[in-house]
């Protein structure tokens, strides 16, 4: 891959495993991707292909089997103690259920400070300067509800007050991890926007997880798809909904249901269900789902390869960009 | 499912493992040569030798306790130097009447608690319900020695009924009527223990369990109200109450001691506390340990009827 | 989706929350009994260990309002005395179980790994050792008995059980998201268990503490029976209602009051226990 | 009205709670064909759920209070007793339940909790009771059917759990089917094969489907009309078309506005709403949409407004300040 200058977060080979022996799954198993400073890049998937795993890893909540991840130039694999909680700073994270992210027992603004507090990097008027602006942002009053306790809030709020407190140590990287999910859709508009806001503001980076196509491509620049722990495909989102390469990401988009009576009424539709990620298919992993596979793709796994600029696919038969069937000279991997 | 057992056996062959060490240990955890603990000061010297060759006092700590278990294996936990018969047989009289005491509680435990949280549960917050859930949490905070002694005072004392007070007990062999009488106070009193725990489990896990969406399904393929208390609602319930059950009975094992003693009824605890009264070290630890591996083996046993019930247990 | 399940209507969630009257009068009574037995020596009783023979087996009277004992003992000093030993022993215990197993159940659950397995495996050995047969044994060969001993003792076999309760609500409350939030922010470990983790077991810890002394303060009446409580004549509950079963017959007051006392400070104990699980929406831990 | 299988007539479901009166379904009417589909969207606290229940007559005993009429093929369902709705369900009128992982009983192997529905109903020895079980599992599309019966529901996956929650609401051919929200919890292509399921087993059938939702792209292009519900009640009514395209209430506008979509370019701004879905226990006398609309006037906030034709045939909506009837919302092509 060939992005622009260095990128701000840089990740080779990154596997996780959890359990050991027979039992051993493999959640991410070898993926390598760049994000440019500013840019946001959107990984989408199914339950289960491990991208809130990848998400978790980047933060090391769960550790890295193998592989590197380069924030800044810094390998964080290898940081520990008072350099990792230091480094953590600089990338944030905000989870699926805005109400588990949120101690039931502390006021919002204790949570909104907490970070400040752990750093004792402000404190007295600098740290209620601080907590008072960052609650202003999201579109909490800090008067009314700073001295609330978050049971008295809506999920959409309590995604605004994990929001506020993810920037309160001025991180270049946030990760989003199903952020909206869990949230009604005029809710959810709300904050996808606040997002965009805070990101032009903070000159955020962003690493946008979900299962919803349709949201990831209202927020990303590029987008990369996940099946069973594997990247199939990376590209830029306009390029990669448009015309996708891998017969996965195109099953997915067939499969997105969109919210327009004159959309096809059916299109295909992928049948049967993941396999197990404790024994994965040998070769393409997509392989037993996929109508376009050949014994190649029982063999030899293929690696993601350049189609277009920026535009990247693991597959042996790659969706031509005219349409639906595959290209005719397989090119090994 | 296997492996769910096996694992379990293995984690009971340990358990048991680390119970006899600490049987075995407990001597020489206490103050003194083990031999003044065991036959108390003004032992004769003979006494002592004996002592010394029975249990191997003077070997090593570690070929002392494979003396040990190699003699426990054999069913064989010494003689007592207090009543000099073998601890082994001893124990061996004193267990049935525990057995039929905990099976005469549980069998008026369950009749009561199952049919009264399956209507409590139908109705939560109802005047049944009320009542009830009131009544058993008086009942929880009255322990079984008050109970008891209450019992015997109004029932065989102030009532005067026949063969029910303090040392009336009569083997199962030689008259049953009378043995069962005799048997009555104390397993009612065992029994209103175990109700309270088993009608609150359950009640609680019902009303739960009620709540759920399979329930809500169940009504809407047009079951009646019985076939779904039954057929849906009790057993996933159940699981909570078999494992408070299993806890209580290896509880009613070791502790049952406490009405057995009061009515002089000569099961495993009577037999322990008059061990402990006159010192017998050799009985107590036989004891010990035969309650213990009996407490673990029920616990394996409920734990196994448990995985039978609910078949997520074993896949997790 | 809990977009979802706002849907359905839950009228208990927008009940607004009380503890009631009876808790605070349960709270009263504990409170009584606790004070009773610090001041006991100030209050105007008699000498519990006096033996009026002028009074032998009375029933109340204004002189002794509850009585006396077959010796001529006032039964109502006797039990404010006697409530000393159970409360001491009640506390003390549990100070030494929550001392040992609070800090263990915490860290093992926050920190997993081998130091979890480790002292979760020799937690359960013992868990499955019956606690009360432990405490008997130990108690019977170890002599000189004394109170000390009794709460050393009993606090000891406590610990597990603690350890367990605490160490499955550490790891409900862990695997929530902001305490993984906390992490990512970098806070040190020592301040993620007292700030994100302490204030949230602290409900449960709270009920299942009284609930553990008033398992405690049994136990010692069961000890008591066996004659491995404290020595007579000091009076504590268990005492008294063995002492008086001889005597049942024809003095049931000697039995009545200190059964009473005994089970009005248990029903307490346990009432207050439960209202806090249900105030602070604690899902019954088994016990 | 021979040919309606269902008629809601002025449906109210109350409940009792500690905090007063909540009215979950706050004046409900309409009607459904036979083999019919309408879709019923909303938010959270919309009241769909309760509504589907109530249709249902599942609504919990105690602390509710229902009014109004609800004819299920010319049976009463307000006020029936259990005794009389047993008769109704499972034959006449059916539910799939959101959440497969939930409704089905865990401790209960599938194939007797589809057989029993058989037995108990419609009276099947057995072998029969087996043999259409089996027949049922097969037809709702799960491989190996004659093995999977005797399997517990943990042992299969989400989407296959929901195939046989299907399997046992169509256990004895009812004529109405009510699916409140299938397909949530569900992965996109999973959730394609449960619709295109429901789909052709409507036709099979011939059954009417209540489809309820809270995803505008779920009901898009699978029903004939749709129903827009806010606070407990209907906002706006009418053929799927007409509501996407000539929709008349703000509402609707907004719920379609909000929700992304995979057709639009990356960073596109959605248009919000403010506010979020209200507190059905502080209902106002007003138009309970007005504290979020923003061409609300003093009369929204004081009367509430009732139902209107629009110039459609069947279509009706609840708006003071209509959007114009010439304006037309073509999706984005």
């Amino acid at each position: 891959m060939t992005d622009a200058a260095s990128p701000l977060l840089s990740v080779r080979n990154l596997t996780v495993t959890f359990g050991s022996g027979a039992h051993s799954v493999s959640a991410v198993a070898g993926i390598s991707f760049e994000i440019a400073e500013g840019e946001t890049l959107g990984l989408v998937g199914e339950s289960g292909c491990g991208k809130s795993t990848t998400g978790k890893a980047l933060m090391k909540i769960v550790a890295p089997s193998s592989g590197t991840i380069e924030l800044d130039g810094v390998d964080i694999t290898r940081l520990r103690g008072r350099a990792l909680r230091n480094a953590r700073t600089r990338m944030q994270m905000i989870f699926q259920d805005p109400i588990s992210s949120l101690n039931p027992r502390r006021r919002v603004r204790d949570i909104v400070a907490e970070p400040l507090d752990a750093w004792k990097s402000a404190t007295g008027s600098a740290r209620e300067t601080i907590v008072r602006t960052l609650l202003n942002e999201v579109g909490i009053d800090p008067d009314v509800y700073g001295a609330r306790y978050p049971r008295e809030f809506s999920g959409g709020q309590c995604q605004r007050i994990s929001i506020a407190r993810s920037l309160a140590m001025r991180p270049k990287l946030l990760i989003c991890d199903e952020v909206v999910s869990a949230l009604d859709v005029s809710v959810q508009a709300q904050i996808l926007n606040l997002l965009e806001d805070l990101k032009a503001e903070y000159g955020l980076t962003l690493l946008f997880i979900a299962h919803d196509l349709a949201v990831v491509k209202n927020v990303s620049d590029r987008v990369a798809v996940m099946y069973l722990g594997k990247i199939c495909e990376i590209g830029p989102s306009d390029v990669l909904y448009e015309a996708p390469a891998h017969p996965y990401t195109k099953f997915l988009l067939g499969a997105a249901l969109e919210a327009d009576p004159d959309v096809t009424v059916r299109g295909e539709v992928l049948q049967g269900e993941p396999p197990s990620p404790l024994d994965p298919p040998s070769g393409c992993r997509f392989r037993t789902r996929c109508p376009f596979a050949t014994d190649l793709c029982a063999s030899d796994e293929p690696a993601l390869r350049e189609v277009a600029p920026g535009h990247h696919v693991a597959c042996h038969f790659p969706l031509t960009t005219l349409g639906s069937s595959p290209s005719p000279s397989p090119i090994l991997g | 499912m296997l492996r769910y057992v096996l694992r379990r056996l293995t984690l009971l062959i340990g358990i048991v493992w680390v119970i006899s060490v600490g049987s075995f240990y407990l001597i020489h955890l206490l103050p003194g040569d083990p031999a003044t603990v065991i036959l108390g000061t003004g032992a004769s010297p003979a006494n002592r030798a004996i002592l010394y060759r029975q249990l191997g006092l003077n070997k090593p700590i570690i070929e002392q306790y494979f003396v040990w278990m190699g003699n426990i294996l054999h069913g064989n936990l010494g003689t007592s130097f207090i009543s000099e018969t073998s601890v082994a047989s001893t124990i061996r009289t004193a267990l049935p009447i525990d057995v039929e005491l905990i099976v005469l509680s549980q069998i008026l435990a369950f009749a009561a608690a199952i049919p009264l949280a399956m209507r409590s549960a139908r109705k939560p917050n109802g005047v049944l319900d009320r009542i009830l859930s009131a009544g058993s949490f008086t009942l929880l905070s009255i322990p079984s020695f008050i109970i008891i002694v209450l019992l015997v005072l109004v029932v065989s004392i102030k009532l005067g009924i026949a063969n029910t007070g303090p040392s009336s007990y009569v083997s199962l062999g030689s008259d049953w009527v009378v043995n069962l009488e005799s048997l009555a106070l104390p397993a009612f009193t065992l029994a209103v223990g175990s109700f309270v725990i088993y009608f609150r489990v359950l009640r609680s896990d019902l009303i739960a369990t009620l709540q759920e969406e399979f329930i809500t399904m169940a009504r809407s393929k047009g079951l009646r109200q019985r076939r779904i208390m039954w057929r849906h609602a009790f057993r996933p319930s159940s699981v909570a109450l078999l494992g408070a059950a299993g806890v209580n009975i290896g509880g009613l094992l070791a502790g049952g001691f406490v009405v057995e003693y009061l009515l002089g009824i000569p099961g495993l605890g009577y037999t322990l506390i008059t061990g402990i009264a006159s010192s017998d070290y050799l009985l107590v630890q036989g004891i010990v340990l035969v309650v213990s591996v009996g407490v673990v083996l029920i616990n394996f046993v409920f734990d196994f009827i448990i995985s039978v019930v609910d078949p997520r247990i074993t896949r997790e | 989706m809990s977009s979802v399940l706002d849907d359905v209507v839950d009228p208990e969630a927008l009940a607004p929350k009380r503890l009631g009257a009876l808790f605070w009068i349960c709270v009263g009574w504990l409170a009584l009994n606790v004070l009773g037995a610090i001041f006991a020596n100030v209050l105007p009783l008699v000498n519990p260990l006096y033996q009026n023979y002028n009074a032998i087996n009375a029933g109340p009277s204004l002189h002794h309002w509850l009585g006396t004992d077959d010796l001529g003992r006032d039964i109502l000093s006797r039990i404010v005395y006697g409530s000393r030993v159970s409360i001491t022993v009640g506390i003390g215990a549990m100070v030494i179980g929550f001392g040992i197993g609070l800090p263990l159940g915490m860290l093992a659950a926050f920190r997993r790994g081998r130091l979890d397995s480790l002292l979760t495996a020799f937690m359960y050995v013992f868990l499955a050792f019956p606690a009360i047969i432990a405490v008997i044994a130990v108690l019977s060969f170890w002599t000189p008995r004394s109170l000390f001993k009794i709460i050393v003792v009993i606090g000891l076999a406590s610990v597990p059980l603690v350890y367990r309760v605490i160490r499955t609500a550490t790891l409900a409350v862990a695997a929530r998201d902001f305490v993984t939030a906390a992490k990512v922010q970098g806070a040190t470990d020592r301040r993620i268990l007292v700030k994100e983790l302490l204030p949230n077991i602290a409900p449960i810890a709270v009920s299942f503490l009284l609930i553990g002394v008033a398992t405690v303060v049994t136990l010692e009446g069961v000890l008591a029976f066996l004659g491995l409580s404290v020595n007579p004549p000091t009076p504590s509950w268990g005492n008294m209602i063995n002492e008086s079963r001889t005597v049942m017959a024809q003095n049931p007051w000697l039995v009545l009051f200190p059964s009473l006392a005994l089970c009005l400070f248990l029903l307490c104990l346990n009432f207050i226990g439960d209202r806090l699980r249900t105030y602070f929406d604690v899902t019954e831990v088994k016990l | 009205m021979s040919t309606q299988l269902l008629v809601v007539d002025d449906l109210h479901t109350t409940f009792r709670t500690a905090a007063g009166l909540v009215a979950a379904v706050g004046g409900v009417s309409f009607d459904l064909a036979t083999n019919e589909t309408v879709g019923i969207v909303g938010e959270s606290g919309s009241g769909k759920t309760v509504l589907a229940r109530t249709i249902m007559g599942l609504q919990p005993r105690s602390n509710v209070e229902v009014r109004g009429s609800v004819l299920l093929d010319g049976h009463q369902v307000v006020g029936a007793s259990e005794r009389e709705m047993r008769e109704r369900w499972a034959t006449d009128v059916s539910m799939v339940f959101q959440d497969p992982m939930t409704s089905l009983n865990p401790v209960m192997r599938i194939g007797r909790q589809i057989d029993e529905t058989l037995r108990v109903r419609l009276g099947m020895d057995k072998r029969a009771a087996r043999a259409r079980a089996i027949e049922l599992l097969a037809m709702v599309g799960m491989p190996s059917a004659e093995h999977r019966y005797r399997a517990y529901p943990t042992q299969l996956s989400g989407g296959m759990r929901q195939r046989v929650v299907i399997a046992t609401a169509l256990a004895c051919s009812p004529k109405l089917l009510i699916a409140d929200e299938p397909t949530t919890g569900l992965d996109v292509t999973i959730q394609a094969q449960i619709l295109n399921l429901l789909d052709d087993l409507k036709e099979q059938l011939h059954m009417s489907v209540i489809l309820i939702t809270h995803d505008l792209g779920v009901v898009a292009t699978r029903t004939s009309r749709i129903i827009v519900m806010y606070a407990g009640r209907i906002v706006e009514m009418g053929a799927t078309r007409d509501v996407f395209f000539r929709h008349r209430m703000p509402y609707t506008r907004a719920l379609l506005e909000s929700s992304p979509k995979v057709s639009n370019p990356s960073h596109t701004r959605l248009r919000v709403i403010p506010g979020r879905p209200p507190n059905l226990s502080t209902l106002t006398s007003g138009c309970a949409f007005a504290p979020r609309c923003s061409s609300a006037s003093e009369r929204c906030h004081q009367e509430r407004p009732s139902l209107e034709p629009a110039e459609e045939p069947g279509h009706v909506f609840a708006c003071w300040h209509p959007l114009a009837a010439t304006e037309l919302h073509e999706a984005p092509r």
